[in-house]
C-alpha cells in the first residue's frame, strides 16, 4: 500500500525529537484539523452539539471505536493487520454474558456464579486467547495477517453464533444474592460526571502511549515494524514481539466487547459486525502507514474522534442515512488528504 | 559531450551540490572520487535525469538541456548504474533488464529475443546467472552484475556507474574493466565512482575530486596517483593504518570449533565446511575470501542468526551455540551486518533510535526509558563514529551511504561488546570513513575488544589486522601475520592473480 | 411541537424504507419535526441513535428494536431520560418500558400465509424453506408459524431450510445450492419478499418456476409485481403503513394527554394475504384498500 | 503485512519460466490442493455435489467473486488494495437498473431506452470512473489505498441509496417496443449450456492473464509492485500503471454488478456489502502477497473457487448456517497454511 514518507517522517512521534510537547504532538497528527473542523461546523449547525453532556456522550461512543483502534494500532505499527476485532468484540461480550448466567457443571451439580470481577478477567483472558492464536498463525505458521485475522474473523463470529444459537444474552445485571452485580456499572455509571467507558479508554490510551514511548517494548515494536531482519539482529525478539501485539489487540477487544455488552446491557453475537474497518480508518487518519513502523496514540486517538464526532453529528443534525454514508467515506479522505497538502508533496 | 554547468543540488537546509562543473569526455572514462557525502551520487542523479538541480544547467552536445526523467536521459543515450540496487526482485533476471523498456512484437512482449540478449550480456561479463533466475536467488553481487547488465543493454553513449564493484569480487571487477576498456574504445564515455582507489585508477583517465559538494581538483591519469586522490579528498594523506601494537592479549574471547553450516538454500553441501577459529580479547583478526566463500554465513551463524549443524560456538569459556541473538548481544557477541539497508537500518526511525536500538538495557531502568541517558548514549556514538550528522533527531534516510553504515557500526559498538563481528565494515564507504573505522576497532581492540572482519579488498586486510586468514568454500585455506604480501593473500583464496 | 426521533432498520429494504417514511410524513403532519435514523440491526448503533435522540432534546422515539433482548437497554435509557418510547415492527423481550409496542401480528401471518401456500403448492412432496435473519425475532416466529400449519400435512416433507438474512442476492445463491441437493422440490417457502424475489431468480434461471411455487411475507412492492406477474405464489402484508402512522399518533397522544389511547401495550395488527385475486386492491407501498 | 518469500517465488508466474505448462502452473497456486479436498469431501459426503449441473451453478456464483477477484489481483500486484469494489459492484447495478428504466430529457420532453449494449458500455463506463477516482487519489494525491478506498466504499454506497432512495429497480428485462431487451440474457442464458456469467469471467480470466504474461503492461504492473523506485527509474510510467488498476478494478467490479443483477433481474443498493473481503480473501487464497509485486491469474481462480465451491458445498450438505461461517474461516486459513508448510519453511 502507498505511503507517504514526507509526511510519515515527521508525523511519527515514536521516531520523533524528544523535546516535542503535547500540543505540538497534537498539531502533528494528521487528524487534528479534522476534528476541529467538524466540531465548528456541527456546533454552528445544532445548539445541542457544543454541550458538555454531549461531548462526553459522544466520548463514550468513541470508547468502542477508540479501544480496538489502540489495539489496531499496535498491530499496524508491527506492520500487520488485524481483521478479527470486530468478531473479538463479539465473542468476548457472548463470553462475558454466558458467564453472567452462571456455570453449571453437571458433574458437581453445581451453577457457578462467578463475580464480576472474574468475569472481566476470564474474557480478557479469552480475547488474549483469540490474539494468540492470531499472533502464532502469522509468527510462527508465516500465514500473511490478513488471511489469518480474516480467517479468525469468521471462527470467532462462528463460535458467538453456535454458543447463543444467534440469540442475545439479557440481563447481565447479575442478582445481589448471587454476589454477581455490578457488570452493568461499566457501562452506566459515571466517575466526576465522566462515562466510565471514555475512563477506560483514556487509561488504555496513557498506557498505551507510555508502552509506546517510554518501554523498551515500545521500541522493539517501532523496530520491527519499521524493518523487522535489522530489528532481530539487534537483539529485538521480533516473534514475540509480533506474537504480543495481536494479544493486546485481542485484549483491547474483548474490553471493548465488556464495555459495550455493559452499555447496552445485553451481548449479542453479532455485535462489533464490521468494526475491524472503523478501527483500521481511525488508525490511518490518525496518521500511522499501513507498512508499519509509524504512528502514535494521540493520532489513533484523534482519528477515532473525528469517526465518532462525524458521525454523531451528522445523527444529531438530522442528515439522512444515506449522506450519512457519503459524508463519511468524503471526511475519511479528506482529513488523510488535507494532511498529505498540509506537508506539502516530496 | 556532456556538461554540467554550476550546479547545485539542495535538499532543505543541506547543501549536497554547491556549484559543480563537470564534464564528460567522448570515449574516455572519467573517475569522481570523493568522501560519502561529498554529492557524487547527487551529481549523477542530476546528470542522468533522476533528480532536478536546484540551480545551473546541464549541456548535452553543448546545448542546454532540461531531463524531467531518467528515461528521457536514456532516450538521449545517457544511463546509470545506481549506487544502491534499483531492482525488482520478484522478477526475473531478463525481466529487470528489459524493465521499462520491453522489447515488443505483435503478440506482446519478445521473450525470446529479450532473454537471447540477456544470455549474450551475461556471457560478455563471465558470469553465470540463468536470465530466469529470480533476482532475489542472487547473492549482493550477482544482483550487481545485473545492474551494470541492465546499463549496458542500453547501448548508451554515456554510461554512469555508481560504485558499480561494492560487491564485486576481483575477478568480476577485472571483467568489468574489460568491458569498460572496450565500451571506451567504441567511442561510449564512461563516469565511474568507486571507494576502491587502485581499482580506479587502473582504468580512469581523468579524476575530478568532489568535497562538501564542490570540486576541489581535476587533472588527467598521468599527472594522478593513490597519494594525489587522498590528499584532495580529505585534505591529508594517511593510510588504513597499522595493527594496534605495545599491548598484551587477553584469554581466547571467542573460540569456534568444528563448525558447519549446511546451505540454507538446501543445496545438500555445507557453506561453513567444520571451521575453527580462535580470537583473543584484544586482537583483530581479518577474514578474506571471494564472494560465496561462506564468511556471512559463518558470522552469522557465530552470531546466532543462522543453526549450525555441527561444532560449537564458545564465548569467553561458555558455550553460546544455537543461542538467540539478543542473548549473544547481551553475553557481548555483537555482528555488523553486511547489507546495512536490508539488516542494518530500521527507515523508519531516526539516527539516534537506530543507534540505541540495540543497547535499549543501558538506558532502561525498571520499566522505562530514560531520554537523558539514551541522548547521551546517542551523542557519544555519533562522536565516537563521526558521524555526519545534525543530531540523533534526524532522519536516517538523510545521511550519505558511508554515514548510514558508520550508524550501523555504532550501533553494535554502543552495546559495548567483548567481541565484534564485522561483515565487510567497508563496504561503500570513503577512505577517511574507513581509516577512521579501523582506526576505532584498533583503539578499541587495545582496550580489550577481539575484532573480526571480513573483506573482499586485499588492501584492507593489510592495514589493522594482527592475523589474516582466507576463507575459501567453506573452510580457512590459510592463515597469515601481518607481513603477508597481497599476492600470496589471493592465491590462498583461488583468485587468479592478475597484473596490476 | 418538538422534534420526534424515528429509528428504523434499513432503509435500503423498501418495508423499513415504508416504515420510516409513514412515520415521519405522519409527524410532520402533527406539526412535528421529524428525523430518520438507521441502525441496520446493530444494537450498538441503535444505542448511540437514542443517545443522539437524548442529547436533541427529542419529545418522543419511534423506534424499530434491532434485538429483542438487545435493544432493552437502549430503550431503558431513553425511558430514564423522561422520553417516551414506541416501538414498531419487532418486539422487546421487556414489557412496561415502552409506551406501546406495535407490530404485526407474525403468528397469524404465518398460519395465513402457510395455508395459501398449501393452497398453491399441494399437501405432498418436498420443500425447502428460506429462514431471516436469526437475530430478528420475527424470523423464528414466522418459521414457527409455517411449521405449525405445515407438519399438520405428513405428506409435506422440509428438504431444506437456510438462512439468508432477508437478503434478495442470498436469498439467490441459496436457492440454486438447495437446487442443486433436491431437485425435485415442489415449493419454496420465504421468510420475507426479499429472499422469495432472490429465489424466483434462481427458479427462473433454472426453468423450474413452473415446478416449484414460490410463497413470501411483507408485501412489498416488488412482491406485488411479482404477484401480478404469475411468479409468487401470494405474499403476506404486514400492515407497517398502518401501525407506522399508528405509533406516531400514540406516540403524539402521550405527549399531549400522557397515555396512548389503547388498550394495552402490545398491540398486534393482523397480515392480510395478497394474492393475484386482490392484487389489484394493493393501492400504494404496503396498502392493501378494503 | 508479512509474506512468505519462499513460496512466493514459485507462485509467481509473471517472473516465471516459460516452459511451465498449464499443469504445473496449477500445482504451483497456492489453493490447488485446497480445491481437491473441498470437492472430494464433498463429493462423498453429497451425491448432489460431483455433478455438471452443479458445478456450472457453482461456477456461476463464483463468476461473481471472480471478475471482482481478478481486478483485486491487478491492485494487489501493484502493491495497493481496493475495498471499494462491493460498493461499486453496488452502484454499478444500480445505475444499470437506472438506465433500463428509460432516461428522461426533460427539456426535450423525451424518454430515452438506451439499448443494453449502451447500458454495458455506460455501466463499465462508470466503473472506470469509481476507479479513475481511487487511482487519482492514490497515484496523484497520495492517499494510502486502504484510506482511499474504505472512503470511496462509503461514498459510493450512499450514492447508490440517494439514486434508488434505498429501492431495488426490477424489470431490467426491458421491453421488445422499445427495443432494450436482452439484459436478463447475462444472466439467463446459457452457451453450449455454460452460464454466460461464468463466460464472462473465464473471458475477463484469459485477458487478464495474457495481459499479465504477455504484455509491457504486465511487466510494468510486477515491476511497479516489486520495486516502484526501481521500476520509476527504468522508465515506467509508475503513476499511469496505478491508475489503470484502479480503473481495470472498477470495470471489472461494474462488470461483476451487471452479471450479478441480470441473475437476479433486478438491481438493489446494497448488492455487494463486504464482498471486498471475499475477492481479497479469493487473491490471498491464490498466493499473491499483499505486498505487491507476487501473484497469478490462476493461482487468484483457484482461490475464488475453493471460497464458492466450499460455501455451495456446505449449503448442499445443509450444515447450518453458523457452522458455515466457521468453516469458512478455518478453510481460508488452512489453504494457506497448508501451502507454507509444503513448500517448507526458509
Ligand atoms: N534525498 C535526500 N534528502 C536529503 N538529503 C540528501 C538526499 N540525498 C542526498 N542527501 C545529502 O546530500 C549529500 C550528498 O549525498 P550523496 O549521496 O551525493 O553523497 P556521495 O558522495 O554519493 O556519498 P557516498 O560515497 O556515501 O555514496 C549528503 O549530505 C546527503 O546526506
Ligand atoms: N561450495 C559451494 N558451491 C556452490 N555454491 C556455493 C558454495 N559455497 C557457497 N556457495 C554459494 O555462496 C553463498 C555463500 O555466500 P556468502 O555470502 O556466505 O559468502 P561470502 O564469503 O560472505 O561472500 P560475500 O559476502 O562477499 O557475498 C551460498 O548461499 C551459496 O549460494
Ligand atoms: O418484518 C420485517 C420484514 O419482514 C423485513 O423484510 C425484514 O425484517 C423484518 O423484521
Ligand atoms: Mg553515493
Ligand atoms: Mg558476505
Amino acid at each position: 500500500m502507498s505511503v507517504t514518507p514526507a509526511i510519515d517522517t515527521k508525523a511519527a512521534a515514536g521516531s520523533g525529537k524528544r523535546k516535542k510537547g503535547f500540543v505540538e504532538l497534537l498539531f502533528e497528527g494528521r487528524a487534528f484539523f479534522a476534528l476541529i473542523a467538524i466540531v465548528v461546523v456541527f456546533s454552528l449547525m445544532s445548539p445541542n452539539y457544543f454541550t458538555v453532556s454531549n461531548f462526553l456522550i459522544m466520548a463514550s461512543h468513541v470508547a468502542i471505536f477508540g479501544l480496538l483502534a489502540i489495539g489496531m494500532l499496535l498491530v499496524i505499527l508491527n506492520g500487520g493487520i488485524d481483521l478479527s476485532v470486530g468478531s473479538t468484540l463479539g465473542l468476548a461480550g457472548v463470553v462475558a454474558g454466558f458467564l453472567m448466567q452462571g456455570v453449571t457443571l453437571p458433574q458437581l451439580g453445581v451453577i457457578l456464579y462467578p463475580s464480576v470481577w472474574v468475569v472481566v478477567v476470564l474474557t480478557c483472558l479469552l480475547g488474549a486467547v483469540v490474539g494468540a492464536v492470531n499472533g502464532v498463525l502469522i509468527a510462527y505458521l508465516r500465514v500473511p495477517a490478513f488471511v489469518a485475522t480474516l480467517g479468525v474473523l469468521y471462527v470467532a463470529r462462528g463460535i458467538a453464533l453456535l454458543m447463543t444459537n444467534g440469540l442475545t444474552y439479557n440481563n447481565l445485571g447479575g442478582r445481589p444474592e448471587l454476589g454477581n452485580t455490578g457488570f452493568d456499572w461499566l457501562g452506566f455509571n459515571r466517575l466526576a460526571g465522566v462515562p466510565i467507558g471514555v475512563l477506560v479508554l483514556l487509561v488504555f490510551a496513557i498506557i498505551c502511549h507510555i508502552l509506546l514511548t517510554r518501554t523498551a517494548f515500545g521500541r522493539w515494536l517501532y523496530a520491527s515494524g519499521g524493518n523487522e531482519r535489522a530489528a532481530e539482529l539487534s537483539g529485538v525478539p521480533v516473534k514475540r514481539v509480533k506474537i504480543t501485539v495481536y494479544v493486546l489487540s485481542g485484549v483491547c477487544a474483548a474490553v471493548a466487547g465488556l464495555v459495550l455488552s455493559s452499555q447496552l446491557t445485553s451481548a449479542g453475537p453479532t455485535a462489533g459486525t464490521t468494526y475491524e474497518l472503523t478501527a483500521i480508518a481511525a488508525v490511518v487518519i490518525g496518521g500511522a502507514a499501513l507498512t508499519g513502523g509509524r504512528g502514535t496514540v494521540i493520532g489513533t486517538m484523534l482519528g477515532a474522534f473525528v469517526i465518532g464526532f462525524l458521525s454523531d453529528g451528522l445523527v444529531i443534525i438530522g442528515v439522512s442515512a444515506y449522506w450519512q454514508t457519503v459524508f463519511t467515506g468524503a471526511v475519511i479522505v479528506t482529513a488523510v488528504l488535507l494532511n498529505s497538502i498540509k506537508y506539502g508533496r516530496r | 559531450m556532456l556538461a554540467a554547468r554550476n550546479v547545485a543540488k539542495a535538499y532543505g537546509n543541506i547543501h549536497a551540490l554547491k556549484g559543480v562543473n563537470f564534464d564528460i569526455h567522448r570515449g574516455q572514462v572519467t573517475t569522481l572520487f570523493g568522501e560519502n557525502g561529498a554529492g557524487k551520487s547527487t551529481l549523477m542523479k542530476i546528470l542522468s535525469g533522476v533528480v532536478q538541480p536546484t540551480s545551473g544547467e546541464i549541456l548535452l552536445d553543448g546545448d542546454p538541456i532540461v531531463f524531467a526523467s531518467s528515461s528521457q536521459a536514456r532516450d538521449r543515450g545517457i544511463s546509470i548504474i545506481h549506487q544502491e540496487l534499483s531492482l525488482a526482485p520478484n522478477m526475473n533476471v531478463r525481466d529487470n533488464i528489459f524493465m521499462g523498456r520491453e522489447i515488443m512484437t505483435a503478440t506482446g512482449v519478445d521473450f525470446a529475443e529479450e532473454e537471447r540478449q540477456t544470455r549474450l550480456l551475461m556471457a560478455e561479463l563471465e558470469e553465470d546467472i540463468d536470465p530466469l533466475t529470480p533476482v532475489e536467488d542472487l547473492r549482493l553481487g550477482q544482483q550487481q552484475i545485473v545492474e551494470i547488465a541492465r546499463a549496458l543493454s542500453v547501448n548508451s553513449r554515456i554510461l554512469i556507474m555508481d560504485e558499480p564493484t561494492s560487491a564485486l569480487s576481483a575477478s568480476e571487477v577485472e571483467v568489468l574493466f574489460k568491458v569498460i576498456r572496450d565500451l571506451t574504445n567504441r567511442g561510449v564515455s564512461i563516469v565511474y565512482i568507486s571507494h576502491h582507489l587502485e581499482e580506479a585508477l587502473q582504468i580512469t583517465n581523468h579524476a575530478v575530486v568532489l568535497r562538501d559538494g564542490a570540486m576541489t581538483a581535476y587533472a588527467e591519469r598521468k599527472d594522478i596517483d593513490l597519494e594525489w586522490i587522498v590528499r584532495h579528498m580529505v585534505g591529508d594523506n594517511f593510510d588504513l593504518g597499522a595493527p594496534p601494537a605495545g599491548y598484551e592479549k587477553g584469554d581466547v574471547a571467542l573460540s569456534i570449533e568444528g563448525l558447519t553450516v549446511a546451505d540454507p538454500g538446501g543445496a545438500g553441501y555445507a557453506v561453513v565446511d567444520g571451521l575453527s577459529l580462535a580470537v583473543r580479547a584484544g586482537e583483530i583478526v581479518c577474514i578474506y575470501g571471494l564472494m560465496g566463500a561462506g564468511r556471512t554465513e559463518l558470522l552469522e551463524t557465530v552470531a546466532g542468526r543462522l543453526k549450525a549443524s555441527a561444532g560449537r560456538v564458545v564465548l569467553k569459556g561458555r558455550d553460546v551455540t544455537g543461542q538467540s541473538i539478543s542473548q549473544c548481544i547481551r553475553d557481548g557477541l555483537v555482528l555488523v551486518p553486511e547489507d546495512r539497508q536490508r539488516d542494518g537500518l530500521v527507515q523508519t526511525m531516526t539516527v539516534g533510535r537506530n543507534l540505541s536500538l540495540a543497547s535499549l538495557g543501558a538506558f532502561t531502568r525498571g520499566l522505562f526509558t530514560s531520554n537523558t541517558r539514551e541522548a547521551g548514549l546517542v551523542g557519544n556514538a555519533i562522536r565516537k563514529v563521526h558521524i555526519k550528522t545534525d543530531g540523533g533527531g534526524a532522519a536516517i534516510g538523510s545521511l550519505s551511504g558511508g554515514n548510514q553504515q558508520k550508524v550501523v557500526i555504532g550501533k553494535m559498538l554502543a552495546t559495548d561488546p567483548d567481541v565484534i563481528l564485522l561483515d565487510e565494515p567497508s563496504r561503500g564507504i570513503d577512505i577517511g570513513a574507513k581509516a577512521e573505522v579501523f582506526k576505532l576497532l584498533a583503539e578499541r581492540a587495545k582496550q580489550g575488544l577481539a575484532v573480526v572482519y571480513t573483506t573482499s579488498e586485499v588492501g584492507e586486510c593489510l592495514s589493522i589486522a594482527h592475523r589474516i586468514l582466507v576463507m575459501r568454500r567453506g573452510r580457512i585455506s590459510a592463515e597469515f601475520g601481518p607481513d603477508v604480501t597481497k599476492e600470496q593473500i589471493m592465491a590462498a583464496s583461488g583468485e587468479a592473480v592478475h597484473a596490476h | 411541537e418538538g422534534l420526534m426521533t424515528i429509528i428504523v432498520n434499513d432503509p435500503s429494504n423498501p418495508y423499513w424504507f415504508t416504515e420510516g417514511e409513514v412515520a415521519k410524513a405522519t409527524a410532520e403532519k402533527l406539526g412535528y419535526t421529524a428525523n430518520v435514523g438507521a441502525h441496520k440491526g446493530d444494537t450498538n448503533t441503535e444505542s448511540n441513535l437514542i443517545d443522539t435522540a437524548i442529547t436533541n432534546k427529542s419529545v418522543a422515539i419511534i423506534l424499530d428494536p434491532a434485538n429483542a433482548d438487545g435493544s432493552v437497554g437502549a430503550v431503558k435509557k431513553a425511558v430514564a431520560a423522561g422520553i417516551p418510547v414506541i416501538l414498531v415492527n419487532a418486539e422487546i423481550n421487556q414489557e412496561g418500558l415502552a409506551k406501546a409496542q406495535l407490530v404485526s401480528n407474525n403468528a397469524q401471518g404465518a398460519a395465513l400465509g402457510a395455508q395459501q401456500w398449501v393452497e398453491a403448492v399441494g399437501d405432498k412432496g418436498k420443500y425447502a424453506e428460506l429462514f431471516g435473519n436469526p437475530a430478528d425475532n420475527n424470523a423464528a416466529t414466522r418459521s414457527n408459524g409455517y411449521e405449525t400449519v405445515l407438519t399438520q400435512y405428513p405428506d409435506l416433507e422440509k428438504a431444506a431450510k437456510e438462512v439468508a438474512d432477508w437478503d434478495r442476492t442470498k436469498g439467490h445463491a441459496k436457492m440454486q445450492s438447495m437446487l442443486q441437493a433436491n431437485p425435485d422440490i415442489i415449493g419454496v417457502i420465504s421468510g420475507n419478499d426479499e429472499m422469495a424475489l432472490g429465489a424466483i431468480a434462481a427458479l427462473k434461471e433454472a426453468g423450474k418456476l413452473e415446478q416449484v411455487k414460490v410463497g413470501g411475507f411483507d408485501g412489498s412492492p416488488d412482491a406485488v409485481a411479482a404477484i401480478k406477474a404469475g411468479e409468487l405464489q401470494y405474499t403476506v402484508l404486514q400492515p407497517v403503513a398502518v401501525f407506522s402512522e399508528e405509533a406516531v399518533k400514540q406516540a403524539d397522544n402521550v405527549i399531549k394527554n400522557g397515555s396512548t389511547g389503547a388498550a394495552s401495550e402490545k398491540q398486534l395488527f393482523d397480515c392480510l394475504l395478497i394474492t393475484k385475486d386482490n392484487v389489484d386492491k394493493y393501492t400504494a407501498p404496503f396498502v392493501l384498500s378494503e
